[in-house]
């Protein structure tokens, strides 16, 4: 029985994929949509209840199908594996998940190609779950793979633009990067265990049963760490994220901000008996997480595209996660995760929202004053907004403070970066929020004609994600945590509990404190002042470095593509050549050769005599006198 | 029943096919492709079962030359691979109008018939006449059917044939040499010869020339893509689908178990070179503007890891190697079908001049997306399989090798997305593309359903071939 | 001894017929003669060799195998003959007679017992070619062949005499048995090996090897199509067992200089001949380079002689067969073009099929390409060789096996690529015959190998 | 007195036989080369092989010289041609001889047994009587063999010469 | 009776021989008509019979001389053709040079 739910869990999405890929032509947009979202929701049912089950019974489900791979050391099965990790996980992705297919329906609706936008979406929640549910390595990989591909094929999904296309293409690229680290990371652990089970891993490490060689351990550790990199967007592999915004809103929403780059943290946490192995790799984690929550937030104060502000600070809060998994905080990260799929999400559905009130405008020094009319929208983002600025009693409040709690007793200066993060992520939120809701409105009056609030398709996961930002803290409450209780079977070392003393009072007043300030700066600029961001070519400054990314995509043109295509030429135009001309050269030697040799045969009957003579003398004087 | 019966079946439809007459050619055929395709795959079953289907006869008395041919799970498998590509190459090539279609189909049965002959061989002569038999009919295919100026063309397809006729002229002299030694050419007796390491180290040598121009491994691989890019599909079908793999089968089945030692002590160098072809090919693809010629060097990338998985002398590297050889057969026959699709509606293989298909052919895009996914090793594709166990070994005979080696699905996702999106995405071209037809999407859809297929659950080849396998490591790790 | 008769005794008859006016019947004649005489010669095979006259006429397996390739040769050129020679009716009988005669010298040439019956062997062989060479007694070139030809093949004939004379001046016997005897038993004076010399000399310069080639392709070139495919199998052949068989017959200790010798001048003729013949725009010149170079590979039996006579006697039955049948199409296709430049056979594959398929075939077994019989010739060869310890000559001869192909290419992708420039014309059904028997023998030989190899 | 006549003969035939080279009318050459001819069935004589000195006086002097001559005057050639005979065959073919000569010559010093007492079979050896029993005992095969050579010659000499008739 | 090599020896028939060989040898190269070419190479073969006469009578054995015979039908048959290649050349060329004989090469 659990099999076959499992499988229908697995497969709902699968066979509304199958059924929009093949049929959707025929079907309207709508009955797509449906067909998509019900074949998730049917997934988020099984999860759900699948879920009460193993809240209860504490038993994780096993489902083994058949064995895929066979290697000379071990087999890999095609195997599932639902415990309580990654039940949570798939909570939210098949519930937010669905939610953002209500949503779609709406907001696709105009979309020509929308029963591929669906199968699409469909496929990628099939993979999300195939790379959660998978009990080894492998079968995540699969997943990890797979939305990978999703990914690139809804980022491009107007493939007509070709800009889109290079950002799907750059998104899959930058993804398969982290791959490889991440493909070479399970060669070492297969090599070292014998095996790619998580429970097996686990295992062998609880029961010490054969030596691990602890440098090639910290490898592993380490190239497992660049594939979270890549898929989770942390340095050096971030810069596709921003770009990946090409992609409809939906897409960014799910995608790119509540369940695909948060992989990277379900491995390292599904993974935390292997990483809490390798401190030195913990230090890396922690330090790049903190150090891309920083840089993503400081870029993400002066972007003027709504959802480029989004993405950055998804990547911002992504490094908090980070720095909570490299501090072995994983059922802090985890919460983080939860909290700000909730939030993030919402935001940007708000922001999809606002673009189709504006008819696809991003840039918000050409929106505001949005506030009046579209209500419902507003509402819920100030929620979202305040809840990933870390205000109580917020859900993203709890989370952060805890991270940054616990990064303040284990690593000062990290605390200080985060904090630092957490205060630059309320400005640049409240500016984001403050120029799209606030003041005048500052486009077309072709545009405020038609502005409008959104309809009730769009706004009900508004709503429903939401209240989830607002109430979703109280899952770890600090000191009572029902999640870190929750996780228990599935991570071994856990974190301390903080007894709540005066200090951490005193760091979450800072915190919030903190984000009063961001807040504030916000206000004073952007209401108070009025102001309204610089066009590009007005920016100035350490400004522009931001506007501009800190240059990282130029950078990375010019160190790892440009030679690239230079090294193409060369090898092009000079190696090949050489080859070439070298090997057909002898060719064309012996054809010289051959026309030289012509002359020789020059017709003369006495030279050819004279040869003939000389033959005779040249054999007898080697064999007879030459001694 | 006998793996003859196979062989005879593709002989006699090669015969069959040239006097049906023009028009019913490539219906026969098909016909006796898929009987041959049939008949492989319950002489598999047969074999499986535990049943002998090998069958030596002598031929020859001096020399001692046996009509041998093994039928392990190896070889089956990959005249496996041979006999279902066949029929699909044929496919493909419908609804384009040839001349002269008799000999066109003759040759490609010809053609196919060596190389299943090369495949089931298991006397060193066999095996060298099968693997030059089929070197001819390619060489007329490619140069009476193919594209492009003629003149070039013709320099080209000589070069190739002088070229890889050489190479194996060196093999020749190494089963010659080992002749002398033994008394015999069939490679269980090869097996039990005792080398020593000069004599191995030349016999290794002279098969790693006519392998490494065949397979090929830089700094040999200068004919592939000017012949790919000039044959007629179909010929480049069958050279990269098949042809090839009869190189890498060759070095599983002969090169390293009768010269084991040259290979583990030249391990490294060996491996290094191969990688080298798989960054070398990557990059050079990026810079081709033609379509065909970029998808030479992507075959060019992907067989240099696949011989870097032999050359490692792990289970895994050879069973992954061989994995990867089936799956990378119909992968690419897929895109050089997507190719010659492309080709035959716009009467070009530039990508300059492609673009914006995607908009008009929503059906054709799906496939072709999907072989590229399957190229560049997705997951659940079958190619992922076997990349995935040679990079393992690979892994495990230095890391680095798989780091390496792994660039191949960074730098092979740049190259066929750049491709695809150079190709298919875009405005819509200006230029009307009508969508494939039922032939062609069945002949798409032959080829998906194998790679995903197996690529989910590759158990009854893995289990096929597995114990040949082993006994082949085994032999090389006990002899000194 | 019988073949020998009876070959003879069938040129008489030739020019007897033409005395009485039964020209028509010659060609018949002598093929259905020819076959019967075959017939006998195979019947005889694996009888115990037996030696006739005073030791003149030793026959034995060698003998007899090779008679019957000569035999089978020379059906196939006489049948040549009557389409070849149509504009020249009256003197058909001549040039049957001729060859056939021409054959009664050959297998002279590898049954003779007594050096007497070799020399007149070599010669008879010798001047009917110098006669056929000239025989367009109108056509410059063909004078100009025969007379090339005829100097510096009695130049050669003086040597060779010159060498006989010294191993008959060193161990006072013509008789072979007895010289080899002779020389077994020791202390002999050094003009044997200088004769030895001068008589390997002689034989080099008759299968045309390098540098005593120079004659071969002009003479191949400006000689009669036909004469020329008689020079380029029968009489290459012919003059290779021969040699074969006095080296054997006589030089039993060979010294480590004469082997250097052979390989030298076997590299230098494959060389040579390769490369030479990749610039030819004549089909007969380029096939002239083409036996220049097969000759350097022939030579190379030389350095494992104890086992290497079915080897040659292989090779040479490839490459005669591959020859005839290569020639066979050249007559059909430049027959009255007057010369044979490659572009005559422009779109062959496309006007003549059949033909261009036999070319073809005849072209890659030359080469050496599987399932020809070429390719096992140079298969059985090289392993011979190998086993005589001698790798560097192999390596020599594969690399010249690669050359090869170039052009051997070339004609083959004049026929399939290019298209004909010319309306298309029937071929002769005595060609197409032709063709098709030989290279179909070919195929048999290489396909059954053992169909011949199991004499020797 | 052998020996005198031995060094006379062989300059005799020697320089007759360069002279038969170096002179620039044909029928000089032929008239030196009788002359050759004769000095050499003198050799023959001290062998006491007259049979064969007769025969060949007869063959080479009566016939081949004759069947020359009558080739030269009936092309007409009894004038010195060849003028365009360059300096560099000259010197080549005087190399050569040289070198051919000195090599041989040298080689045969080389191989020289040391002979001390020549075979004296007491026989006759090479009477008339004798040689006709060799040949047409021994040599019967040759000497019939060389019957085809002489018809095969023959015929060549009637098809190169012959004018054809083109309807018969 | 004694061997009349006893006096003379053998040694210097052969020289003797030889160097008529070579003279013969030396006319074909030197000389560039034909008919002259001829006679050289009957000097050579005259060269030979010597030489086979020589060790006839070295070996007290008539296959030498005989062999002379055969070596004399050879040298007519020879010239029987070679003149009517000549006369056939004469008609075309209405001259015997050897070196207008160039035609054929390369």
């Amino acid at each position: 029985m659990d099999t076959k739910l499992a499988l229908l869990l697995l497969f709902a999405p699968f066979i509304g994929f199958l059924i929009n890929v093949f049929t959707g032509k025929k079907l309207s947009g709508n009955l797509s949509g449906i067909i998509g979202t019900a074949a998730v929701a049917v997934s988020f049912a099984v999860t759900l209840s699948f879920f009460l089950q193993v809240s209860s019974t504490k038993e994780a489900v096993m489902v083994d199908l058949f064995q895929w791979m066979k290697l000379a050391n071990f087999d890999v099965h095609f195997a599932f594996q639902l415990d309580q990790l990654s039940l949570l996980w798939l909570m939210f992705v098949t519930g937010i998940g669905t939610l953002i297919h209500v949503y779609s329906i709406s907001y696709m609706h105009d979309d020509e190609n929308i029963h591929k936008f669906f199968a699409y979406l469909n496929l990628f929640v099939f993979f999300m779950i195939t790379l959660v549910m998978g009990n080894n390595l492998l079968i995540m990989f699969i997943g990890w793979e797979g939305v990978g591909l999703c990914s690139y094929l809804l980022i491009g999904f107007w493939y007509k633009n070709q800009d889109y296309n290079d950002a799907a293409k750059k998104a899959f690229i930058m993804n398969r990067i982290g791959d490889l680290g991440f493909l070479i990371g399970i060669f070492i652990i297969g090599y070292l265990f014998h095996s790619l089970d998580y429970t097996d891993i686990r295992t062998v490490i609880e029961t010490g049963s054969h030596h691990i060689d602890p440098t090639w351990l910290s490898i592993a550790a380490l190239c497992l760490f660049i594939g979270a990199c890549g898929k989770s967007a942390q340095i050096p592999l971030y810069t596709w994220l921003p770009d990946a915004m090409a992609g409809p809103t939906p897409v960014s929403a799910l995608i790119h901000a509540a369940t695909m780059v948060t992989a990277g943290i379900f491995m390292i946490t599904r993974l935390n008996y292997v990483f809490d192995l390798a401190p030195e790799v913990q230090n890396i984690i922690a330090i790049v997480g903190a150090v891309t929550s920083l840089i993503a937030a400081s870029i993400g104060l002066v972007q003027n595209d709504i959802k480029k502000v989004l993405a950055y600070s998804t990547v911002s809060q992504l490094g908090l996660m980070f720095l909570a998994l490299g501090l072995g905080a994983y059922e802090i990260a985890v919460f983080h995760v939860i909290t700000h799929a909730f939030f993030k999400a919402c935001l940007f559905l708000g922001s999809g929202s606002v673009i189709h009130a504006m008819h696809g405008e991003q840039d918000m020094r050409y929106m505001g004053g949005l506030r009046k009319v579209m209500k419902v929208t507003f509402i819920t983002f100030l929620i979202s907004t305040l809840a990933i600025s870390g205000l109580p009693p917020f859900a993203g409040f709890f989370s952060k403070d805890e991270i940054l709690m616990t990064a303040f007793h284990h690593n000062k200066p990290l605390w200080v970066i985060g904090s630092v993060a957490s205060i630059m992520t309320a400005f640049y939120m409240f500016r984001l929020l403050y120029l799209t809701f606030y003041k005048d409105f500052r486009g077309t009056e072709e545009q405020k004609k038609h502005l409008h609030e959104s309809p009730g398709l769009i706004t009900f996961p508004l709503i429903v994600l939401a209240i989830l930002a607002a109430v979703g803290g109280a899952i770890s409450l600090p000191g009572n945590s029902w999640l870190n209780e929750y996780l228990a079977p599935v991570i071994t070392r856990h974190a301390e509990h903080h007894h709540m003393g005066t200090t951490e009072y005193m760091l979450m007043a800072v915190a919030i404190v903190g984000a009063l300030i961001g807040i504030g700066l916000a206000y004073a600029k952007y209401i108070k002042q009025s102001a309204v961001p610089a066009q590009d070519s007005e920016i100035t400054g350490f400004a522009k470095v931001l506007y501009n990314k800190f240059y990282v995509d130029e950078i990375y043109t010019a160190l790892i593509v440009k030679p690239i295509y230079a090294l193409g030429s060369f090898f092009k135009n000079v190696t090949e050549v050489a080859i070439s001309g070298f090997i057909f050269g002898l060719g064309k030697l012996a054809n010289v050769l051959g026309a030289e040799g012509k002359t020789l045969q020059n017709g003369s009957i006495g030279f050819y005599l004279f040869a003939f003579v000389l033959g005779i003398c040249s054999i007898i004087v080697y064999i007879f006198l030459a001694k | 029943m006998d793996v003859l019966i196979i062989l005879i079946t593709l002989l006699i439809g090669a015969a069959a096919t040239y006097f049906a007459g023009d028009k019913l050619a490539s219906k026969v055929a098909t016909f006796f492709s898929l009987a041959a395709f049939g008949l492989t795959l319950y002489i598999s079953y047969l074999q499986s079962n535990g049943v002998e289907v090998g069958f030596t006869r002598p031929w020859i008395r001096v020399p001692n030359i046996q009509l041998s041919f093994l039928a392990d799970g190896l070889s089956l498998t990959m005249v496996l691979l041979t006999t279902a590509l066949a029929p699909i190459i044929i496919l493909s090539t419908f609804k384009k109008v040839q001349n002269k279609a008799k000999s066109f189909y003759g040759l490609i049965m010809l053609m196919v018939f060596a190389m299943a002959g090369t495949f089931l061989s298991g006397d060193g002569l066999l095996y060298y006449i099968f693997w030059e038999l089929s070197l001819i009919p390619i060489y007329f295919i490619a140069l009476i059917w193919g594209g492009g100026e003629a003149e070039a063309r013709k320099k080209d397809v000589v070069k190739f044939f002088i070229y890889t006729f050489a190479g194996s002229l060196f093999m020749l002299v190494a089963f010659v040499y080992l002749y002398q030694k033994t008394g015999s050419f069939l490679n269980y007796h090869f097996l039990r010869l005792h080398l020593n390491g000069t004599e191995q180290f030349w016999i290794f040598f002279a098969f790693f020339i006519a392998y490494a121009i065949k397979i090929p491994i830089i700094p040999f691989h200068t004919w592939q893509a000017n012949v790919y890019q000039k044959a007629p599909t179909a010929g480049t079908m069958l050279l990269s689908g098949i042809m090839l793999k009869m190189a890498i089968y060759s070095i599983i089945r002969w090169q390293l178990p009768i010269a084991p030692a040259p290979a583990k002590e030249y391990m490294y160098p060996l491996i290094a070179l191969c990688i080298a072809g798989v960054i070398y090919g990557s990059i050079l693809a990026l810079k081709q503007q033609d379509l065909k010629k970029l998808l030479a060097y992507s075959s060019l990338a992907h067989v240099g890891l696949i011989a870097a998985g032999v050359y490692t002398l792990t289970i895994d590297g050879l069973r992954g190697a061989v994995l990867q050889m089936v799956a990378h057969g119909f992968v690419v026959v897929g895109l050089f079908y997507a190719a010659e699709i492309i080709q035959r509606r716009y009467n070009t293989t530039e990508i300059s001049e492609m673009g914006g298909i995607r908009v008009q052919t929503p059906r054709f895009t799906s496939m072709f997306m999907i072989l590229v996914l399957a190229s560049v090793a997705l997951p659940s594709t079958f190619n992922f399989v076997g990349e995935f166990e040679v990079l393992y070994s690979l892994a495990q005979t230095n890391i680095w090798f798989a780091v390496l080696g792994g660039t191949t699905i960074i730098l092979g996702a740049f190259y066929m997305l750049r491709m695809f999106q150079q190709v298919m995405l875009g405005e819509q071209n200006t230029k009307v593309f009508a969508d494939v037809t039922f032939g062609e999407g069945f002949v798409f859809v032959l080829i998906i359903g194998v790679l995903l297929f197996f690529g989910l659950y590759p158990k009854p080849i893995v289990n096929f071939v597995s114990p040949v396998l082993e006994n082949i490591i085994l032999h090389i790790n006990t002899s000194n | 001894m019988t073949t020998l008769i009876a070959i003879a005794g069938l040129g008489i008859i030739c020019l007897i017929a033409e005395i009485f006016n039964l020209r028509k019947a010659i060609v018949p004649v002598s093929i259905i003669g020819l076959l019967a005489i075959l017939g006998l010669n195979i019947t005889e095979l694996n009888l115990v060799g037996s030696t006739y006259y005073n030791n003149m006429i030793v026959e034995n397996n060698y003998s007899r195998i090779f008679s019957a390739l000569f035999i089978v040769l020379t059906t196939f050129l006489v049948a040549l003959s009557p389409e070849f020679h149509k504009n020249h009716k009256t003197k058909i009988s001549d040039f049957v007679a001729i060859k056939l005669f021409l054959l009664a010298g050959a297998v002279a040439m590898v049954s003779f017992g007594n050096l007497a019956m070799f020399f007149l062997g070599i010669e008879i062989l010798s001047i009917s070619l110098y006669i056929l060479a000239a025989s367009e007694p109108k056509n410059v070139s063909s004078n100009e062949a025969g007379m090339k030809y005829f100097l510096m093949g009695s130049f050669a004939s003086g040597v060779i005499l010159f060498g006989i004379a010294l191993i008959y001046g060193a161990t006072g016997s013509f008789d072979v048995e007895t010289i080899y005897n002779t020389v077994s038993g020791g202390n002999i004076p050094g003009w044997f090996f200088i004769g030895i010399v001068l008589l390997t000399i002689g034989l080099l310069f008759k299968i045309a090897a390098v540098p005593f080639h120079f004659w071969a392709p002009d003479v191949y070139e400006g000689s009669p199509a036909l004469t020329t495919a008689t020079m380029s199998t029968l009489a290459k052949v012919a003059a290779m067992a021969a040699f074969f068989k006095l080296m054997k017959g006589l030089n039993h200790e060979v010294p480590g200089t004469y082997v250097t010798i052979i390989i030298i001048v076997s590299a230098l003729s494959m060389f040579v001949g390769n490369l030479m013949a990749l610039k030819q725009s004549n089909v007969k010149r380029m096939l002239a380079f083409s036996g220049i170079s097969h000759a350097g590979f022939m030579l190379m039996v030389f350095l494992s002689p104890p086992t290497t006579t079915g080897v040659l006697f292989y090779y040479a039955a490839a490459y005669g067969l591959a020859g005839i049948a290569a020639f066979a199409v050249v007559l059909s296709v430049c027959g009255n073009k007057g010369n044979e430049e490659i572009y005559n056979f422009n779109g062959l594959g496309k006007t003549h099929p059949l033909m261009a398929a036999v070319l073809t075939c005849s072209l890659l077994s030359m080469a050496g390409i599987p399932i020809f019989s070429g390719f096992f010739a140079k298969f059985f060869l090289f392993g011979e060789v190998l086993r005589a310890g001698q790798v560097a000559i192999v390596i020599i001869a594969v690399v010249n096996s690669i050359i090869s192909v170039g052009y051997y290419f070339k004609l083959i992708l004049a026929m399939y690529t290019k298209d004909s420039t010319e309306e298309k014309q029937a071929v002769p059904f005595a060609y197409s015959v032709v063709a098709v028997v030989a290279i179909l023998l070919n195929i048999a030989l290489g396909l059954y190998p053992d169909l011949v190899l199991g004499y020797l | 007195m052998l020996t005198t006549l031995f060094y006379i003969l062989s300059a005799i035939t020697l320089a007759t036989a360069f002279l038969t080279i170096l002179s620039k009318n044909p029928i000089h050459s032929a008239i030196y080369l009788v002359l050759c001819f004769f000095s050499i069935a003198g050799h023959y004589l001290m062998f006491n092989a007259q049979f064969l000195a007769i025969v060949h006086i007869i063959v080479y002097s009566g016939a081949i010289m004759i069947l020359m001559l009558f080739t030269i005057m009936l092309m007409n050639l009894n004038k010195e041609d060849e003028q365009n005979k360059s300096a560099l065959t000259r010197i080549a073919a005087v190399l050569s001889f040289c070198l051919v000569a000195f090599v041989l010559l040298a080689t045969f010093v080389k191989a020289q047994p040391v002979i001390n007492e020549y075979k004296v079979s007491g026989q006759d050896y090479q009477s008339i009587k004798v040689l006709g029993q060799v040949l047409l005992n021994e040599y019967m095969v040759p000497f019939e063999f060389a019957s085809v050579l002489l018809l095969v010659s023959m015929i060549g000499a009637v098809l190169l010469s012959k004018k054809e008739h083109i309807n018969s | 009776m004694e061997n009349i090599l006893q006096q003379i020896g053998i040694e210097n028939y052969i020289y003797l021989s030889t160097l008529l060989f070579c003279v013969g040898a030396f006319g074909v190269l030197y000389r560039r008509n034909a008919i002259v070419m001829f006679m050289s190479i009957e000097i050579m073969l005259n060269a030979v019979n010597l030489l086979l006469v020589a060790f006839s009578t070295y070996h007290q054995d008539a296959a030498g001389q005989v062999f002379v015979f055969f070596s004399m039908a050879v040298a007519a048959a020879e010239v029987a053709v070679g003149l009517a290649i000549l006369v056939a050349i004469y008609r075309n060329l209405n001259n015997i040079d050897i070196d207008s004989l160039k035609k054929l090469k390369g």
